[in-house]
């Protein structure tokens, strides 16, 4: 149903919908029985006089009510996991030295994607600029800055299940670990001007040796690219 | 018809005392201004707004005749403080962590 | 003094029309104007729903472009929350109930709640003026996000927004007129022998609705107040510019703050209508009264502390986010508590399945899957999965439809003796049931599955989307839905007029009811009681109580002269009993 | 006192035409509970212009040397000249309940000078900052300093207006209520008004 799940962290998304859905369905399922049922037996030509007491009814009602807390239970503490991952970041970056940053800047109606070219290092005349094209390497952790340059626009990447608002005047943070090489989907999700639906964009995820190709000399890894695929990514050069 | 609603504290008091905190506060701003000495500024902030504090509810008890009312009516006030309260501790952790400031 | 009252009574009958339909401070025909004028709108923005719906599932033929667009989704939400459920619930059926359920003449201050009303029509002439200024109605969704909003660099549509705002700022202020009206009338207005434990749960819904909208809208007046600074002069509250740096998060926070208890203010009226129809229908007492009051109350003070919910993919600082997760779930347990309370009022009753007790079990059947999938969105973990996309518009259609729409039909049909003083047709109303609830299924439930496939919402077009383009035929299913759901109004607005002229003539108590509204006349005369006094000396829903032969129901009050209960003295109810 | 307490609810209550019973059901009357909750309502629309203010203020570190450009002098003046106003409002509500309505109207008259005074000096005081080349494009403490004392100069000329009213009312012995409970409610309304100049003295002006 849902687009295929290649992050690290996303099977805290996937385990948890389905196991709140089944336990939801469960308890909606539970309701309406109880529901349909007193309506079949309960209707006035079936039972003329109706009687305050309720009797065995009420244990199903527990019943219904035990599910929903369990739901409940669940949800909260997969929050707490949750929680624990996307506030952990800071320390999960330490722990893992290598990752790879990339700036993410939304404007009406693209993304752009500044990478730090070969040093690593922001502010230094190797940085240039991919239009709606984020490229990152396989089994690393990737780390975006968003900001954005005129009004709110959203990051979602179905496939990573990673989504946040770039937000002009503050840089907002977002991390993943892709596990699988592929071709993926990026879509603006908060309503940014006439042309919001139109503002797509690719994440590439490559091997890391492909990716440190693509910092070397990006514009020759780009032309390969344009010539294999029917997507035509568009640099544009050093803004600085 | 003259039905008393409840007793009438002595106003004039209160109003010699409400003025007496504002002078206070007036000499505050001068003797503590931050542009002068830039140490005092939270100090002078606090005892400021403490002072307010202190006038706003002489105003309301008497003036308003909180000490009077029913506890409906301390409520109508009470609730919406407190609301204040939870929207401000809510919104800092946003409001004061933005870029270039 | 008794003199003076009783002469007011008497002499207030003979008015001329315009004092008496026009501009009445009758609380029945302000009820009905509110009645008559939501409902106008409900179809306004039921046809915008149908136009923009239509050209989501025909993605070929342009029949809007993206702007008109985004402003016809923006129109559609708006319109649906401020100018059809709040007046819907909070105008029409506030002003019908709450005076006759408590036993009072009026409103407190009649003249206040027409006024009240005076100035909603004028905020919809406003905002259906914003229609036709040149830059079109206003463009960025209903909850009106600046930047986008604030700044004229990226809002095609000043005039239209302006508009909008100012309309909305009178809204709020006649919602606001009214809410002081159901408050006090409420709380002083209470004829003899009714506690606070004694209203009627739809009261007591209405009263804590009108508390919450009162508490939790006014930030958002100040709010307003800045983004029309920004709009109009330029300031920079919300705007980010070169020069000074304004805070978008900060409107976020102050809307959410007001929009999520304001979910609630058109939500619990709702669940109150359908209480009433339930213990009428079921010739049963409202199983668990208190419990469903302190749930009420409940929930009410948690609604003010679980607005980040809206905010877990917006930048807001992440350590935020844990706590409102944990009261967002906190939430659902009293509203479990009501739902619970609710099914089992049907147990053991005594069921007849008119229309409007079939519109309240649909509003209470689909409310169950909205309340079921708010689970879903209440967790960080999926919340950021599927925030913005049409799981969110299928989760609050869910919600906001059955406890808007569907549970105003139900009161409709339930309350318009007490409004015309005649009933609706039975036979079209079962078929207005059933092409509404059908309609409404077909229509809202398919957009779960768009919202898990990751499809985010106010997309004009999604077939250039590679990894959505095979879920065009949810859209087209959907809009089926839509247009059968707007076809099915024809009926209601049929029956309806044709009622409210040549309906049935109704009697006193129709329903064969227990609250101290069918104690009246249908219609009740200008002030209620026609010179007598009802004295409450049951509690609300006394329906086959034990050992009772004659009738299945003891009526809540009795009606005694007014001298004679001034005889006795004054001795007020007290809150407590 | 209990026993004053009921006798006035009792008098109190007649008023309440509305009412079946034509009594308040908890010994509050309608207009008075009606005031105060319009009055918290206010509560919230003033203190999130504030609290939105104080944020803004947090996140400005340099924010007192902006509050040092505006005039403190007409600040205090007003504040004072506030202060006054409640007090006589109160005085006259006191003057009405002991069925002294002579001077009750002079000290309404009062209030209504000591609001008309208040609109003066902000006038004053708007015309020297417009000079000073300050205006809502000179920043957010400049947009927060016109918003809000603009609209609490606009509840004070309200409030005026409605003094003004209760006076004619009174005078007039045209009593839509008993004059007690009309002066009453005007007062609660010009006192809140006061206080929330309580706060916005130095929230702008002295700190």
């Amino acid at each position: 149903m849902w687009p295929k799940d290649i992050s690290a962290y996303g099977y805290w998304v996937d385990d948890t919908m389905i196991l709140v859905s089944v336990i939801t369905v469960a308890v909606a399922i539970l309701s309406f029985v109880i529901i349909v049922y007193s309506l079949i037996a309960f209707r006035q030509s079936r039972n003329m006089q109706a009687t305050r007491r309720l009797g065995a009814i009420s244990k199903l009602v527990y019943l219904d009510v035990v599910l929903l807390v369990l739901d409940i239970v669940i949800v909260s503490f997969s929050s707490i996991g949750w929680s624990h991952v996307i506030q952990g970041r800071n320390e999960l970056i330490k722990e893992h030295k290598n990752y790879v940053e990339t700036r993410v800047i939304g404007r009406q109606f693209f993304w752009s994607f500044v990478y730090p070219g070969l040093d690593r290092k922001f502010g230094t005349n190797d940085d240039f600029t991919l239009g709606n094209y984020l490229v990152v390497p396989v089994d690393t952790t990737v780390i975006l800055t968003l900001t954005s340059g005129d009004v709110i626009h959203s990051l979602f990447i179905p496939n990573l299940r990673v989504k946040y608002d770039a937000v002009p005047g503050r840089e907002t943070t977002e991390w993943f670990i892709a596990k699988r090489v592929g071709d993926y989907p990026i879509t603006c999700t908060q309503l940014c001007g006439s042309g919001h639906f139109m503002m797509q964009a690719r994440l590439k995820v490559v091997k890391k040796d492909e990716y440190e190709r693509f910092l070397n000399n990006y514009k020759v890894w780009l032309e390969e690219q344009n010539s294999k695929s029917e997507y035509t990514a568009y640099g544009e050069y050093n803004h600085n | 018809m003259t039905n008393k609603h409840h007793a009438h504290p002595n106003y004039l008091l209160i109003w010699i005392v409400l003025c007496g905190l504002t002078t206070l506060s007036i000499l505050t701003s001068v003797l503590l201004n931050p542009r002068h000495h830039i140490e005092f500024r939270d100090l002078a902030a606090f005892i400021l707004f403490a002072l307010a504090g202190v006038k706003a509810v002489l105003i309301a008890l008497n003036f308003m005749h909180l000490r009077f009312e029913k506890i409906l009516i301390v409520f109508a006030i009470l609730v919406p403080l407190t609301l204040l309260l939870i929207a401000f501790f809510g919104f800092m952790p946003d409001a004061i962590v933005t870029l270039k400031r | 003094m008794e003199s003076i009252i009783t002469i007011e009574d008497m002499h207030t009958e003979h008015q001329g029309f315009i004092r008496r339909y026009i501009f009445s401070t009758d609380h029945k025909v302000i009820a009905a104007q509110y009645l008559i004028t939501a409902l106008i709108w409900a179809l306004v923005a039921g046809l915008l729903a149908s136009i923009f719906r239509t050209q989501l599932a025909l993605s070929q033929k342009s029949i809007l472009t993206p702007e008109s667009y985004n402003a016809a989704v923006t129109m559609h939400g708006a319109i649906m929350i401020f100018w059809v459920a709040m007046p819907l619930l909070i105008g029409a059926f506030a002003n019908l109930c709450i005076p006759l359920m408590v036993g009072a003449k009026d409103m407190a201050f009649p003249g206040l709640n027409m006024l009240s009303y005076w100035v909603f029509f004028l905020s919809s002439i406003i905002l259906i003026s914003s229609f036709f200024v040149p830059s079109g109605p206003a463009p960025f969704g209903w909850t009106i996000y600046p930047p986008l909003s604030a700044d004229a660099r990226f809002t095609a549509a000043k005039p239209g927004e302006i508009l909008f705002l100012f309309a909305l700022l009178l809204e709020f202020a006649s919602m606001l007129m009214g809410g002081i009206n159901y408050i006090t009338t409420t709380i002083s207005l209470r004829t003899r022998g009714l506690g606070m434990m004694r209203l009627p749960i739809v009261v007591w819904m209405q009263l804590i609705a009108a508390l919450v909208f009162l508490f939790a809208v006014t930030p958002l007046v100040a709010g307003i107040g800045f983004l029309l600074l920004d709009v109009i002069v330029g300031t920079s509250f919300f705007r980010v510019t070169a020069q000074s740096q304004g805070d978008p998060l900060l409107w976020q926070h102050i809307f959410w703050f007001f929009g999520h208890p304001e979910v609630y203010v058109v939500l619990l009226p709702g669940l109150g209508i359908i209480a009433e129809v339930f213990a009428s229908h079921t010739r049963k007492p409202i199983f668990g009264y208190k419990s469903i009051v302190y749930a009420t109350i409940a929930s009410a003070v948690l609604s003010f502390v679980v607005w980040g919910h809206h905010m877990f993919v917006s930048g807001m600082n992440p350590s935020l986010s844990y706590p409102f997760a944990v009261t967002t779930i906190a939430i659902s347990v009293p509203f479990s508590v009501i739902l619970v309370c609710l099914a089992l009022t049907l147990w053991n009753g005594s069921i007849r399945f008119t229309s409007s007790f079939l519109f309240a079990l649909g509003s209470f059947a689909a409310f169950i899957i909205g309340g079921l999938t708010g689970l879903f969105l209440g967790s960080q973990v999926l919340d950021v999965y599927l925030h913005d996309t049409y799981f969110v518009i299928a989760h609050f259609h869910y919600t906001i439809f059955p406890s808007v729409i569907l549970a105003s039909f139900a009161g409709i049909y339930y309350w318009f003796p007490k409004l015309f003083g005649r009933t609706m047709n039975e036979f079209w109303g079962k078929v207005h049931f059933w092409g509404t609830f059908i309609g409404f299924n077909v229509f809202a439930f398919p957009l779960f599955f768009l919202g898990i496939a990751g499809g985010p919402r106010r997309y004009y077009d999604i077939t250039h989307i590679d990894y959505l383009r095979h879920f065009q035929w949810i859209h087209i299913l959907s809009t089926t839905g839509a247009v059968l759901l707007i076809a099915f109004q024809t009926p209601f607005i049929i029956n309806f007029f044709v009622s409210v002229f040549r309906g049935k003539q109704a009697e006193r108590n129709p329903w064969k009811a227990t609250t101290l509204e069918w104690l009246a006349e249908s219609p009740p005369p200008h002030r209620n009681w026609n010179g007598m006094v009802p004295v409450v000396v049951n509690d609300p829903y006394e329906y086959s109580p034990e050992g009772e032969e004659e009738e299945d129901f003891k009526p809540q009050g009795i009606l005694i002269p007014r001298d004679e209960v001034l005889r006795e003295g004054t001795n007020a109810p007290t809150g407590k009993h | 006192m209990h026993q004053l307490e009921s006798t006035d609810t009792v008098m109190e209550s007649r008023l309440e035409s509305q009412s079946a019973i034509g009594q308040s059901a908890v010994g509050i009357p309608s207009s008075k509970l009606g005031m105060w909750v319009f009055l918290s309502g206010e509560v919230l629309i003033f203190g999130g212009l504030i609290i939105t203010c104080v944020l803004f203020r947090l996140s400005y570190p340099q924010w007192h040397e902006f509050s040092g450009e505006t005039n403190a002098l007409t600040g205090s003046i007003n504040t004072f000249v506030l202060i006054t106003g409640s007090f006589t409002i109160v005085l006259a509500h006191k003057m009405v309940d002991q069925g002294n309505l002579k001077s009750a109207y002079l000290y309404i008259f009062l209030t209504i000078i000591s609001g008309l005074l208040f609109l003066a000096i902000k006038a004053i005081e708007y015309a020297g900052e417009i000079e000073h080349g300050y205006n809502f494009h000179s920043g957010p403490f400049w947009a927060f300093y016109y918003g809000l004392t603009g609209f609490h100069a606009v509840h004070v000329f309200t409030g005026t207006v409605i003094n003004t009213v209760v006076l004619i009312l009174i005078s007039r012995r045209k009593k839509p209520g008993n004059p007690s409970s009309l002066v009453e409610n005007a007062g609660l309304f010009w006192h809140f008004v006061d206080i929330v100049w309580v706060f916005l003295l130095p929230l702008f002006y002295l700190s």
